[in-house]
């Protein structure tokens, strides 16, 4: 009879030889989301809007600013007008077309901007001691309370109307709600055993945080930024509607929604629900990215 | 009348990867009688967990794909509906799982969640409920059974909780246990004492067991047949006198062959230590470090500068409860010592007598309440500069007890590694780090392909020693291990062992040693501590463990001892 | 834990007067005249001076803050710039309004975003989850004045089922099946925006609940697949429910502007609003320190429930 | 349209009724010294009552309203055009059992003018300035006469005084002296058809029928009017019986409105015109060339077309259509595109050379023009800001806003002057760039005291303001109204607001 050590070194190299899935090339975390049919399908309409936006000044027929007073609401299908004209005769085509470029920058910019602000302001204040953190969520808590249009007006006062504005109160606005929700997630995760093992392995804080509990809470952030994206066209719109926001004739997806809104009932339902659609098929779509990309990095998600 | 209670056929189950189905557990055939137990034994990593969840359909749906036959009484369960299975689970199979610590939900207390599973099956009160429930918990040898109740699974130790999930599993008198690695955090006299039970229920109620372990104590004590798994088939079974008398296969006589046994310190250690490292890469552990003047490793009275890790008077209080029930609670109590440059300190104690507290505070995680612990000389709490912590950090490891909640969920296994390797500054480069991890798994004896996966796709074995092999990457000088083999097979812990062997002897580590197994802790420290209820008993030199003039706590250990 | 608590409501004060002065500022750095928006073009200079002189606007604004909050603070809540009505007759009662609209608002949100949510989170892909969640999803995603417009268009044009504006029967006595009747439109359209994130947030956690080795023990010990979906799942998503409800009752309050003006809701919003663009300083103040109370308070007892339902924290941590 | 009236005699009328009025804006306060916006007017013109009121019995085909007796039987001009004497009606109670007589009227004068008053109110006084500030005295002759005298002929007086803004509706002293100068807002108590019952900020105010009104009785016994500042939702709250009427449907909604059997009686005649103002700031805008190419630039009969959905008429001077002032004859520049470029070439400009900007608070109107000149080679920048912050701005929009859109009006003569102080003079300082004789007959035409010239001498004013393209007339359009098809006697004049004492419901 061998001894154990010599069965130990016949017995080496056998269960790498079967130790299950073998030498998985590691895929990585765009690959798991394109695999997933519906994050797929939004990835492509969010580039198809993106891409659309950037060639409009190739791809509108008519311009958009511009209209003739005669062929003002003109129906779908019209000579000439595939989606028709609207209260001013602007070809409505055209300003779809071009009204990607503010709304997506507004849904987009602001969104990634406060999303990256908040991260680290929510992480450090759950993970900070009492006093550090009490005090980054009072100012949040103030940010909070205060009223997003007042911001709003008061930046459109300061610097006149237009996009500025918007991108600065959207990034205002969401700041607060983004970093309560990271914070209350961060301050769940980091009694977690695993984040102590981090620290015995000699991890800063800094390194706790955006080594070992960032992951751990990307889910809800990469949930809760992408459902406040589509918001913000929505919202960036109201705001131009009470004239803070993007200036007329710029054609905006959310401006055209309001101001058809008018003539919803009226005849002509096409000019509010085209763009309406439209906002809701993009946003929709990144919603879908962003379950898509939840998915993707959980690693439970095969 | 068909005595066969559990009968699996060929059973194959497989994860699913991006292209291709890999195959864990390649058609295997067992059954187990109406009131017998039936034990699988077997290499870490071999399919025993996964066969246990396939029986009642607790793999995931989505990753995983099961094929062949299982049938309870008779019953096909394969392909069954999650509300036809709920028939047989809970009266007709319970099953304790290997992993203990995570089992329970984190926000309830004991009692709640003990009272939902008691009143799920039975139409009682909640005062009777809570009567047996209280009843069930002496059983499994939690006395305080009112402090257990009233606490939140974080507020119990390990074994604590195991025993929980044990009473959990038990206390609707189902037909059928499936009890993987049901003992691995208990203390002897508590193994023993609920394995009796398991004994016990099978004798009054025919009640039957599959009982996974890697304790060939426990195997032979309790089970009437055995069957051994690797590589997820089935290479051996048998009566369990029979296999355990006479292996055939050379799996598992190696499997027998590697089982320390008590009382023969000399012996096991020379096995052990004796052996030529081939195979075994030490490369990313100890390279370039010189060896330590030989004998430091045993001499008995070096001087107190000598000391890696010293503990001295230290108290560990937790508030206990809520409202009136409100108290304080002494998990360590008044505890001094220290570990020498090289030295191997054991500690043993009941399950709940502090084990894990100390080996925190004495890792400089958690604060005492009072005393202090240095290394070096150092003390955790006094830390100045950010490199004098990392220092610290990379100086002590500690191997924790709770293996799959101290690693990071979302992070690959060789990350795990490499990058704590990297941010101590063991590692200068990504690549190197990572080179190192992978090198680092073939000495926990795992396939450097196991670095692409995540935690959860592991089993509780590989888990463990991913934990190892991490604590290892830092090169520390002193590592405290908490438990660090009780997952693994008799072959891989000796594996383990030996390879912590050489790195003591080569580098002059440290090890402060938490184990339930007082063959293992004889068989591998030089001086053994024994803890009580937070007090330190006695220390003594290993090869005095087996000797008559322990105390009552010690002693007491060492009667429950299965062989 | 009560330490805790006292030492919020004391810093819970600090914000409200750090709410105060930076609205004050804000308000006060905006260039424009506050009489400018009130036809004054035929005044002369020294008229105008007069009427400045009239509402104190002639002295320098940290005097004016300090004259405010002390009067503020003793209940004296000033008269308005626009026109000389008293404030409190302003603020409290639209404020209250807004109050109302957004709990009905907050409970709608909270129970279908929780349900859609679970349905979605238990059932990944089914019918039944892409149905609701699609539905959720327009309604969130469509601007909010057109989706009232259909609304209005489709409840009360169309089916004539519901009452297209305002918060009461003027004609009749006034009712609570009055107010349901009257609220059903708004609260639904103000829900909506807060729905999707809710419902989201719940799908995500109870893919990552479904994970847990506990969801596992339970299963396997035959607990019914119902009862663990409302103990274990639903006390486990309780914290994300909790946070994000919290957050969205302020959500809610400040984007009830615009539902309040399709469905010409008597609150707080169009108020605020109003007196923003008027720069009538004294309703800004007084209606954004309502608003930043509820704020405060919500936000406090958000906080304080987490930190109870947090097991970890309700001993003394490990990692003191 | 008007289909209300044949239905009243044949449908059994509701007694007492309840009429629900939705007004665009959130009326002010109702402090008749202290009010500003016509739907504050449109409101309490039924609380409070005027020395001399306006026929609004007439609809706004007939012209403008005559002025008729209110709380003043009837009144004397002297010969100088400056002391206006009043024979005040007997026998009159405000609501809370006052006595209305000349001292009564005096409290109400001495609040705005007597500084040594008890109850003398600044805000009041500023506010008043507008018509009053040339006021010299005033005299109580005796229990039931009094007179106003000014310090220069002002016969557009008495047309003032039975207009909205800056005119005395005459309160009770007795709620002054109870509620004080801040309070009278809250407790408005005046000799009118209706008292006061309750306001709710933002959502109604509600008035109940005064049974001891002098007058004839009201037919309604409570008003309620809402506040739906929304057009699409004013127009849903009609459509779904909420309301009874509204006042300003939108545009795009009238013809709909009329063909479901709603009442919507254009009144092109009310008192407001559209206009573009100048900011004479602006450079480019100082050359009457660059004025007048911008009027023959735009298409104002396409904009009323188009914008306006046809509710409107193009205005091609600065008094709307009811003005006592209005004469067809008077015309600025015909729409001429080529003409426009021309000037503006002759004033320097090339194509696409000149710049400017449009501050506004109404979009579409803007952009309109944006495309017309843009036609002539001018480019265009349009910036849209809510009302409130627009008109912070007005007087100083900055140098390179050219032009921001105006909608007032008044029904008198005296429109003329209030338009140029308002929107020459004080919006960039635009007497300096005009021939000086405008400004002279302006003040010329406001200080003669001959009543059968009066009109004539304005309307030779206007037409050296139209020479000199002083603004940009747009549209007079319909301060128009709906009413659902069970509203009786409602007549909407050439007014912005008007009488409801008439107004019932039928069944
Ligand atoms: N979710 C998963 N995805 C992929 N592979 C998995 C998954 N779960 C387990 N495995 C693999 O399946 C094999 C069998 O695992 P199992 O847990 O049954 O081992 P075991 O015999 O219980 O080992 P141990 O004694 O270490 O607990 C292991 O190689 C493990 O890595
Ligand atoms: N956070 C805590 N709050 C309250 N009590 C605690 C806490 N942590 C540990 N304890 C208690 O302290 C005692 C010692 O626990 P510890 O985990 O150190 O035991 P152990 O010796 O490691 O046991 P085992 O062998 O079962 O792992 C136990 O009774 C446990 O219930
Ligand atoms: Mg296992
Ligand atoms: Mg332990």
């Amino acid at each position: 009879m061998s001894s154990p050590v010599e069965r130990d070194i016949v017995s080496l190299g056998a269960p790498a030889a079967h130790a299950g899935p073998a030498a998985l090339p590691s895929d990585r975390w765009w690959q798991r989301l394109l695999r997933q049919p519906w994050a797929c399908a939004g990835v492509v309409i969010v580039l198809v809007a993106v891409l659309v936006s950037l060639a409009a000044p190739w791809l509108a027929p008519y311009d958009p600013t511009t209209g003739v007073g005669g062929d003002k609401l003109l129906p779908i299908g019209s000579d000439g007008h595939l989606l028709g004209t609207d209260d001013i005769g602007r070809d409505v085509l055209s300003r779809l077309i071009w009204g990607g470029r503010t709304s997506l920058l507004v849904g987009f910019l602001p969104v990634v901007i406060a999303t990256v602000l908040a991260t680290v302001l929510g992480l450090v204040a759950g993970y900070a001691p009492e006093l550090v953190s009490g005090i980054l969520m009072r100012v949040v808590d103030i940010l909070f309370a205060f009223p997003t249009v007042l911001f709003a007006i008061a930046f459109a006062a300061l610097y006149g109307p237009g996009l500025w504005p918007v991108v600065l109160t959207i990034i205002l606005a969401a700041v607060p709600y983004l970093t309560r929700v990271i914070y209350s997630e961060v301050k769940a995760e980091r009694g977690k055993e695993y984040v102590e093992a981090s620290r015995a392995l000699g991890a800063s804080g800094a390194a706790v945080l955006f080594r070992e509990i960032l992951p751990n809470v990307s889910a809800p952030i990469i949930v809760y930024a992408t459902t406040w994206a589509g918001g913000m066209i929505v919202f960036a719109a109201s705001l131009s509607a009470v004239g803070i926001g993007v200036q007329p004739p710029t054609a905006d997806w959310g401006r055209m929604v309001a101001d058809g809104a008018k003539l919803f009932a009226l005849g002509a339902p096409q000019l509010s629900l085209l763009p309406g659609l439209i906002i809701t098929l993009v946003a929709t779509a990144l919603n879908w990215v962003g379950d898509g990309l939840r998915d993707a990095l959980d690693p439970y998600h095969s | 009348m068909t005595t066969t209670l559990l009968q699996v056929d060929e059973l194959r189950i497989g994860f699913r990867g991006r292209r291709e189905v890999t195959p864990v557990v390649e058609g295997i055939s067992f059954h187990v009688d109406r009131g017998e137990i039936l034990a699988i034994v077997g290499e870490s990593g071999s399919g025993k967990s996964v066969t246990a969840s396939a029986v009642l359909g607790l793999l995931p749906e989505r990753s995983s794909t099961v094929s062949g036959s299982v049938r309870f009484a008779g019953r096909e369960l394969l392909g069954l509906s999650e509300r036809s299975l709920n028939t047989v689970r809970g009266s007709g199979i319970t099953m304790v799982f290997q992993n203990p610590l995570t089992s329970l939900d984190p926000s309830f207390r004991i009692r709640s969640q003990f009272l939902e599973v008691i009143r799920s099956r039975r139409g009682v009160g909640e005062e009777e409920a809570l009567a047996v429930a209280s009843r069930w918990l002496e059983t499994v040898g939690l006395s305080d059974t009112e402090r257990v109740l009233g606490s939140f699974p974080h507020e119990l130790s390990g074994g604590m909780r195991q025993r929980v999930v044990i009473a959990f599993a038990a206390v609707n008198e189902p037909d059928l246990i499936i009890a993987d690695e049901p003992t691995t955090a208990l203390d002897s006299t508590v193994q023993k004492q609920v394995l009796d039970l398991l004994l016990s229920l099978r004798r009054d109620r025919g009640l039957s067991v599959l009982l996974i372990t890697h304790d060939f104590g426990v195997v032979s004590h309790t089970s009437d047949r055995v069957i051994v798994m690797r590589a997820g088939r089935i290479v051996e079974s048998g009566r369990t006198a029979d296999v355990l008398a006479d292996p055939r296969h050379d799996y598992t006589r190696t499997l027998v062959g590697a089982v320390p046994t008590l009382g023969s310190r000399a012996a096991a250690a020379g096995a052990v230590v004796s052996g030529s490292s081939a195979g075994v890469t030490t490369a990313g552990v100890g390279a370039g470090v010189s060896r330590p003047p030989a004998g430091a490793a045993t001499a008995d009275g070096s001087g107190a500068d000598e000391d890696a890790l010293r503990a001295e008077h230290v108290v560990k209080s937790f508030d206990v409860g809520s409202g009136r029930r409100r108290r304080t609670f002494r998990a360590v109590d008044d505890v001094s010592f220290s570990v020498r440059r090289g030295e191997v300190l054991g500690l043993i104690g009941e399950s709940g007598s502090g084990k894990s507290t100390l080996a925190r505070i004495a890792t400089g995680l958690v604060p005492p309440s009072s005393g202090s612990v240095t290394v070096f000389g150092r003390s955790a709490e006094q830390l100045g500069s950010a490199a004098e912590r990392r220092r610290f950090r990379r100086d002590v490891q500690l191997v924790f007890q709770d293996a799959s909640s101290a690693l990071n969920p979302r992070r690959r296994v060789v990350d795990q590694i490499a990058i704590p390797a990297l941010r101590l500054g063991v590692a200068t480069s990504r690549a190197e780090a990572r080179e190192q991890a992978l090198s680092l798994l073939e000495s926990v004896h795992l396939p450097r392909s196991m670095g692409q996966r995540y935690p959860h796709e592991l089993s509780g074995g590989q888990r463990q020693r991913i934990g190892i092999a991490r604590a290892l990457s830092a090169r520390p000088r002193v590592l405290v291990l908490d438990e660090p083999t009780s997952a693994l097979d008799a072959s891989t812990q000796a594996q383990v062992l030996r390879l912590l062997h050489e790195l003591r002897d080569e580098l002059s580590l440290s090890y402060l040693f938490i184990s339930h197994n007082l063959s293992v802790v004889e068989s591998f420290c030089d001086r053994i501590a024994v803890l009580d209820s937070g007090a330190l008993q006695e220390v003594f030199p290993a090869e005095d463990l087996a000797s008559g003039e322990r105390g009552p706590v010690t002693r007491g250990l060492l009667d429950a001892v299965l062989r | 834990m009560i330490r805790y608590a006292v030492a919020r409501v004391a810093s819970a004060v600090l914000v409200l007067l750090g709410v105060s002065a930076v609205v004050f500022a804000v308000a006060d750095a905006t260039p424009g005249d506050p009489l400018a928006g009130q036809d004054t073009q035929n005044m002369t200079e020294e008229q105008l001076a007069g009427l400045r002189a009239a509402y104190g606007l002639d002295r320098p604004p940290v005097e004016r803050y300090l004259a405010w909050l002390g009067q503020f603070a003793i209940g004296n809540w000033g008269t308005s710039l626009s026109g000389g009505r008293p404030v409190t007759s302003l603020v409290l009662e639209p404020f209250a309004n807004t109050l109302v609209l957004t709990v009905a608002a907050v409970l709608l949100c909270l129970v279908f975003g929780t349900l859609i949510g679970a349905v979605a989170g238990f059932r990944q892909g089914s019918v039944a989850d892409r149905i609701s969640m699609g539905v959720v999803q327009i309604g969130h995603n469509a601007p909010t004045y057109w989706f009232g417009v259909v609304l209005v268009g489709v409840f009360a044009l169309w089916l004539g089922w519901l009452p297209a504006s305002g918060m009461r029967d003027l004609r009749g006595d006034g009712g609570v099946v009055d107010l349901l009747r009257h609220l059903a439109l708004p609260a639904v359209a103000a829900s909506f925006g807060s729905m999707l994130i809710l419902a989201r947030l719940v799908r995500s956690k109870i893919i990552d609940i479904s994970h847990a080795d506990y969801i596992r023990l339970f299963r396997s010990l035959g607990i019914s697949p119902a009862r663990i979906r409302a103990r274990h799942y639903g006390r486990n998503t309780l914290p994300t429910v909790i946070t994000i409800t919290g957050l969205q009752i302020g959500a809610l309050m400040s984007g009830v502007l615009f539902v309040e003006k399709v469905f010409v809701w008597p609150g707080i919003g169009t108020q605020l609003f109003n007196a923003i663009a008027a720069k009538d300083f004294l309703v800004i103040q007084a209606g954004v320190m309502l608003v930043a109370v509820t704020f405060v308070t919500v936000n406090l007892i958000t906080d304080l429930t987490l930190d109870a339902l947090n097991p970890r924290l309700r001993t003394p941590r490990r990692t003191a | 349209a008007c289909t209300a009236s044949t239905d009243a005699s044949s449908t059994a009328s509701v007694e007492d009724p309840t009429v629900i009025v939705a007004l665009p804006t959130e009326p002010t306060v109702f402090d008749p010294n202290r009010q500003y916006s016509y739907d504050t007017f449109r409101i309490d013109r039924h609380i409070y009552e005027t020395l001399i009121t306006e026929d609004l019995s007439t609809p706004a085909e007939d012209g403008t309203p005559e002025l008729v007796p209110g709380l003043a039987e009837s009144w004397d001009v002297s010969d100088d055009g400056r002391t206006f004497t009043f024979h005040l009606r007997e026998g009159v109670t405000f609501s809370d059992g006052t006595p209305f007589d000349a001292e009564a009227l005096d409290v109400n004068v001495r609040r705005f003018t007597d500084p040594d008053f008890e109850y003398f109110d600044e805000e009041s006084q500023a506010r008043m300035s507008g018509v009053f500030a040339t006021l010299e005295s005033t005299e109580v002759v005796d229990d039931h006469t009094f007179s106003y005298t000014f310090t220069d002929p002002f016969l557009a007086f008495p047309r003032y005084v039975a207009q909205g803004n800056y005119v005395q509706g005459v309160f009770s002293p007795a709620a002054l002296e109870e509620y004080g100068n801040d309070g009278l807002a809250d407790h408005p108590v005046g000799t009118g058809p209706y008292t006061f019952v309750e306001r709710k900020a933002n959502d109604h105010t509600t008035l109940e029928r005064n049974d001891d009104y002098w007058g004839d009785a009201p037919v309604a016994e409570k008003l309620i009017f809402r506040t739906i500042t929304d057009e699409s939702a004013r127009a849903s709250a009609l459509r779904t019986g909420d309301v009874d009427i509204i006042a300003n449907p939108p545009a795009d909604a009238i013809d709909e409105l009329a063909q479901s059997g709603y009442g919507t009686p254009d009144n092109l005649g009310a008192a407001n015109i559209d206009f573009y103002a100048f900011n004479w700031a602006n450079e480019a805008v100082q050359d009457v060339r660059v004025r007048q190419a911008i009027i023959k630039a735009i298409d104002r009969q396409g904009l009323v077309d188009t914008v306006y959905s046809g509710h409107a008429a193009v205005a091609r001077n600065i008094y709307p259509l009811s003005n006592e002032a209005f004469d067809e004859g008077q015309t600025d520049a015909d729409f001429d595109p080529d003409g426009a470029r021309a000037l503006l070439e002759e004033a320097g400009y090339e194509d696409g050379e000149l710049s400017l900007a449009i501050s506004t608070y109404v979009p579409k109107t803007a952009e309109y023009i944006q495309s017309n000149l843009e036609d002539v080679g001018i480019d265009v920048e349009v910036r849209t800001s809510d009302w409130l912050t627009f008109s912070q701005n007005i007087a100083d929009p900055g140098d390179d806003v050219a032009l921001q859109p105006m909608s007032w009006g008044l029904l008198t003569a005296d429109w003329l002057r209030v338009a140029y102080s308002g929107y020459v003079t004080r919006i960039g300082d635009g007497g300096q760039y005009i021939d000086a004789a405008v400004p002279e007959a302006i003040d010329a035409a406001a200080a003669n005291a001959d009543q059968d010239s009066y009109v004539q001498s304005f309307q030779e004013a206007n037409q050296l303001a139209i020479d000199e393209a002083l603004w940009v007339p747009l549209a007079s359009p319909s301060v128009g109204w709906a009413y659902s098809d069970r509203v009786t006697g409602f007549v909407s004049p050439g007014q912005n607001w008007v009488d409801l004492t008439t107004v019932g419901l039928s069944e």
